[in-house]
């Protein structure tokens, strides 16, 4: 059997799954960052897979390329939120962020 | 033992010496052959020359070694086979061309080049620091300079115990020398040593070196952070810091020949140096050369090599990452390390020195390229290429090395500022100017070919200079260090 | 079964065991080391899909830049023996629910979809046409994301301030 | 581990909570020269505060000189500043020849200031080969230990030993010179004194090495004073103050030589960056001195006249009853001996002035808001051996 568009898309709602589950129940922030960057990367498995199955152009990929890219912008400022956060309530535990001064 | 090992290891040696000429050699000589022969039969049977599918069968293999296809001469490029050899030479040719095959012995090859390579450095390193340092290295091990030290240092660490600290991580610490090690082995899945000899020609192969130097980095850091100790965390920091910085600057050394050749393809940008020193990319203007430079520096940073050596600092932070390594996932770091070493200067060689071609200029190459072997293997056409490719490689290696035992290490804060004050600027400015160049005075026939002579003049001068510089220490090494020899003292 | 379907099987499950692996781990750095997985297979899965440039990327900005990054931040915020951060039981409950939900229907409708699928073509030169496409159809968003990327590196630096403005970041203090 | 990671209370409202970390250099780690620990307390890269703990290689040194004869305790003496043994043996010697009136002949003199030079080369060698290593060049090290290879090559011919010699004792030397010494010497000098230019070269004004050291670990005049540093650091942060010179000691009055002292860039090929105090001026004391070590060892060969090497020392020497205090200018700096006789042969008390030990009291002052690379360079350049620490 030939590996079609349906493989790849059913590889990524895997990813997706497992990424929305890391976000929803870690507690470490970080955790959560990882559970993100698991979604967009199921997100781009699913652009360039429908790019190349379904559409047979590079748009995907391109759009595939912007995501990496802004993945990368939000790990960093997000790393740089987290680190701040940790300053100031020597945790990474995402729960306790609730006040709105920290 | 000493002469166990000179009897058993001295063969081994001698072996591995062959493997290494045989894995660089043998497959280039009988890719070229499958290739030449998928044009010849393609031009005879009206196949697409060079397809993928262009199957090549038994029975035509045989007609074209055994040269009985009608109207066919013999084949000129490459080697004639006899009939007998012929035969079994069949059998192999007509494997060679099936793709899994290839990358079969290419993954053999990557891996046996990468183990070799990095025995053969560990004891050169050690062999180089010694001659510098007036002394003379390893000299028991296996008879002739201590050439089998590495051999028995490697069969050391490979039965000593794999000490594993109490307060570690127990999967990371163990996972973090593979990970180390396995993007240093992939870094040569795309480095061509010919045309005709790499693993998976890649069009992005340049960024995928890149990226491997970059998921490299990981095993360092999580390295760091198992082993749950401070020494360790620092140098995994330095690491990280160091690295993500450098690859900046390396990115932009590395954008300026690829904008000067239209490619990353990195065959092809060998392919287009294949005219002899005056078309190597170094030699073509100055911010090219300029741009060799930084990507040198900034791969020795990638490298972790001395003067930027931090993350092991050893005065420092007593082993920096690997401190509380030991027997053989110690080793791997090194060879991740070595292997790593050696391609920052093949892809030196590959970008800026002519890959896998000799400085032979073009004209000459023309009528050596048909001619007797010696001066094919000279001019570097098929097979000779790795070898050329791998001595340039191991040239720049050597300058590693030659850097590493001559300066001191920089602190963590000048290795910041030369990266993100000094480099980076120099890097984007040095493109800037490469952009200018290519779009205003390359084509530009006098004033071009005019600072392509200069160009090549003083860059060809430079290189020359740093070898003849070597050169004179090496041949009055005695008359400019002194012997460690004491007892000639007068009266003694 | 064709070298094609090996390939893809074989990084499938390497993605998704990975995936799965970060879920599983209550160790942060075990969920990079497994995150690094699941970067690593994509992109290799985006190379069976001869999309080598965008293969590459990913290697290069997400495996080489973004999870350096992140394991840097696990670094500065969390220690080894530190506390362990156990999602709550109820939450982890329901989130599975609801999850494995949200998974079996789009399994379900992927399944039965009546995807309309063109054969794939190679691009002769990938690299190109992605570079004119870039500096083409999409050179507002491409402008765009530099302008995001220079006010991500500056809001960054800002954020980070704090140790410079104590006198503590590299600058040595004489 | 766990133990000395803060406690992870939330900072008060405002104020930025940074991770502090207490790392132990030492008493294993390949830069503290021994077994010196050094805590650091450290925000990242940056070394806040250093606390040096020593003791690890006390050997009770001062309780064994009351408890033997002088002449026994010259052999422990070789082992308080081990790489340095003829000088310690020679300030002892001298302390307890004061106590007891002894005069030393002169070619005794003689031969103790060329020992005394010699050693001091040999061990400005070596720190200057391991502060090299400190700074991360490797070769240098193999280098300065080549050369200190000549000179104990002559105490081994001199003495029979090459570290603890037990040469110097009370009363002059406990041996002449060997046969052809004077000539072996001699051919030393003029082999040695290039060889510190080319030294210079290498490694002194080398840009990296420079930057490394140069403005790291400043220690003001009236600091290195108030901590009472002797020696190269004290000198290298520009006080002329050298026993030999300023309180003359055996015959080093007849000798001309200079007192190097640390000098701002900029002029005598000293590099711009560099500034009176620093690490790299307290280095480049060191290689200086080994320059004028030769200068006085020449005039020695000049003026060294043949006779008596050692006084006439009764077999069992009575220290009367009293006090000396006596300080030489050894390697490190001004090494003291307190002896007390009593009317016997075992002194009452032996004390002795370590000058690394003073030396050493400066660092948790210097070693503070550096970076962690520069700790090594600044306790290099102060160079402190263990064994005259802790004792």
């Amino acid at each position: 059997m030939t590996i079609g568009l349906t493989h790849y898309l059913i590889l990524a709602a895997l990813l997706f799954c497992c990424g929305l589950f890391v976000m929803t129940t870690k507690r470490n922030a970080v955790g959560i960052l990882i559970g993100v960057e698991l979604v967009l990367n199921a997100a781009c498995l699913n652009l360039v897979a429908f790019s190349r199955y379904r559409v047979g152009t590079i748009d995907g990929q391109i759009a595939a390329l912007f995501i990496i890219v802004l993945a990368a912008a939000e790990a960093a400022v997000a790393i740089a939120i987290f680190v701040n956060y940790y300053r100031m309530l020597a945790t990474i535990d995402a729960d306790k962020g609730d006040e709105l001064r920290g | 033992m000493g002469s166990i090992l000179r009897k058993v290891a001295f063969p081994i040696f001698l072996i591995g010496v062959a493997a290494i000429i045989v894995i660089a050699w043998v497959p280039a000589l009988l890719y070229g052959t499958v290739d030449s022969m998928r044009d010849d039969l393609g031009r005879f049977y009206k196949w697409e020359p060079r397809g993928e599918h262009a199957t090549l069968t038994l029975d035509n293999i045989r007609q074209y070694l055994e040269g009985s296809i009608a109207g066919q001469s013999a084949p000129a490029a490459h080697i004639r086979f006899g009939r007998s050899t012929a035969a079994a030479c069949t059998y192999v040719l007509w494997l060679l061309q099936f793709r899994i095959t290839r990358d079969v012995l290419a993954v053999v090859g990557v891996v046996g080049f990468v183990s070799l390579f990095a025995m053969f450095a560990i004891w050169w390193e050690r062999k180089v620091a010694a001659r510098m340092q007036s002394r003379l290295g390893p000299m028991r091990v296996g008879g002739w300079h201590g050439w089998a030290q590495s051999l028995a240092d490697g069969i050391k660490l490979l039965q000593k115990e794999d000490i594993f600290i109490a307060g570690a991580d127990p999967v990371l610490f163990r996972m973090a020398a593979y990970v180390a090690f396995i993007p240093a082995l992939g870094l040569f899945i795309a480095l061509p040593f010919s045309a005709a000899w790499i693993a998976r020609d890649l069009d992005v192969g340049l960024i995928f070196i890149l990226a491997m130097y970059g998921v490299g980095v990981l095993g360092v850091l999580i390295a760091g952070w198992a082993s749950n100790n401070k020494w360790s965390m620092f140098g995994a920091m330095r690491e990280a810091c160091q690295m993500i910085s450098y690859e900046i600057p390396l990115g932009f050394a590395l954008l300026v020949p690829i904008m000067t050749v239209g490619t990353l393809r990195l065959t092809t940008i060998g392919d287009l140096q294949s005219g002899g020193f005056q078309t190597w990319l170094a030699f073509r203007n100055p911010f090219l050369l300029a741009a060799a430079l930084i990507f040198f520096i900034a791969a020795l940073a990638s490298c972790k090599r001395a003067p930027f050596d931090l993350p092991e600092a050893e005065s420092e932070l007593v082993a920096g990452f690997h401190t509380e390594y030991s027997g053989f996932r110690w080793a791997l770091f090194f060879f991740a390390e070595y292997a790593e070493m050696f391609a920052a200067g093949a892809l030196a060689a590959i970008l800026f020195f002519g890959a896998w071609y000799s400085p032979l200029p073009a004209a000459w190459g023309e009528s050596w390229r048909h001619g007797p072997l010696w001066q094919q293997a000279l001019h570097g056409v098929v097979f000779s290429g790795p070898l050329w490719l791998i001595g340039k490689g191991i040239f720049f290696v050597y300058v590693q090395m030659w850097l590493r035992w001559t300066l001191p290490r920089v602190r963590l804060d000048q290795v910041m500022y030369a990266c993100v004050q000094v480099m980076l600027p120099l890097a984007m400015l040095v493109l800037l100017a490469n952009t200018f160049w290519e779009w205003q005075v390359r084509d530009r026939s006098v004033l071009g070919t005019v600072a392509n002579l200069v160009c090549t003049a003083v860059g060809a001068a430079a290189v020359l200079a740093i070898i003849g510089v070597g050169l004179y220490g090496f041949i009055n090494r005695r008359r400019l260090v002194g012997t460690q020899v004491v007892k000639h003292l007068p009266g003694a | 079964m064709s070298g094609e379907a090996i390939a893809f099987y074989m990084l499938a499950v390497l993605a998704a065991g990975s995936a799965l692996g970060c879920v599983i781990a209550t160790n942060i750095v075990r969920m990079a080391l497994c995150l690094l997985g699941t970067l690593g297979a994509v992109a290799l899965l985006y190379f069976l899909m001869a999309a080598n440039f965008l293969g590459v990327i990913q290697l290069i900005v997400y495996a080489g830049g973004t999870l350096i990054l992140i394991v840097f931040g696990i670094m500065v915020t969390s220690r080894m023996y530190g506390e362990k951060l156990k999602p709550r039981r109820s939450e982890a409950l329901i989130g599975a629910l609801v999850v494995l939900a949200l998974f079996a229907g789009l399994v379900a409708i992927l399944w039965r979809g009546p995807w309309v699928t063109v054969v794939p073509t190679e691009q002769p030169n990938s690299v190109a046409a992605i570079g004119q496409a870039l500096l083409g159809t999409y050179l507002v968003p491409f402008e765009l994301a530099s302008v995001l990327l220079l006010a991500v590196m500056i809001g960054a630096a800002y954020l980070a301030q704090p140790a410079a403005r104590n006198g503590r970041g590299t600058e040595r203090e004489e | 581990m766990e133990e000395n990671t803060l406690s992870s209370q939330p900072a008060a409202p405002g104020a930025i909570r940074t991770e502090e970390m207490l790392v132990n250099m030492g008493p294993q780690h390949p830069s503290t020269h021994g077994v010196l620990r050094l805590m650091l307390r450290t925000d990242g890269e940056l070394v806040l505060e250093t606390i040096p703990h020593i003791g690890y290689l006390h050997r009770c040194a001062e309780k064994i000189g009351e408890n033997v004869t002088p002449v026994q305790f010259v052999p422990i003496c070789d082992r308080l500043d081990y790489l340095a043994g003829m000088n310690n043996d020679h300030g002892y010697s001298l302390a307890v020849e004061k106590l007891c009136g002894l005069e030393v002949p002169e070619r005794g003199h003689y031969i103790r200031v060329i020992m005394c030079e010699l050693n001091r080369i040999a061990s400005h060698l070596v720190s200057f080969g391991c502060y090299g290593m400190d700074i991360g060049a490797f070769t240098p090290f193999l280098y300065a230990f080549r050369e200190r290879e000549y000179i104990l090559d002559l105490f081994e011919a001199t003495c029979g030993a090459r570290l603890t010699y037990n040469y110097l004792t009370i009363g002059g030397a406990s041996l002449d010179l060997p046969e052809g010494f004077v000539d072996r010497l001699a051919w030393f000098l003029d082999y040695f004194e290039p060889k510190i230019d080319e030294y210079n070269n290498l490694l002194s004004y080398n840009y990296i090495f420079v930057k490394r050291t140069a403005n790291v670990g400043v220690i003001s005049v009236a600091d290195a004073i108030a901590y009472g540093l002797t020696g190269p650091c004290l000198r290298g942060s520009g006080v002329k103050w050298d026993l030999r010179r300023c309180a003359p000691y055996e015959i080093y009055d007849r000798f001309e030589f200079d007192i190097p002292v640390g000098m701002p860039g900029g002029s005598n090929g000293i590099p711009p960056e560099v500034v009176v105090g620093d690490s790299w001026s307290r280095y480049y004391v060191r290689m200086l001195e080994m320059k004028q070590s030769v200068r006085i060892l020449r005039q020695c060969l000049q003026q060294m006249p043949a006779g008596e090497f050692r006084a006439k020392v009764p077999r069992t020497l009575k220290l009367p009853a009293g006090e000396v205090y006596l300080e030489v200018e050894g390697v490190r700096g001004q090494l003291g001996f307190l002896v007390v006789g009593e009317n016997k042969p075992i002194p009452r008390r032996v004390k002795i002035r370590g000058p690394s030990f003073c030396n050493l009291s400066i660092v948790p002052h210097v070693c503070r808001q550096v970076l962690l690379a520069d700790v090594p360079a600044i306790v290099g350049s102060i160079d402190v051996v263990m064994g005259e620490v802790d004792r």
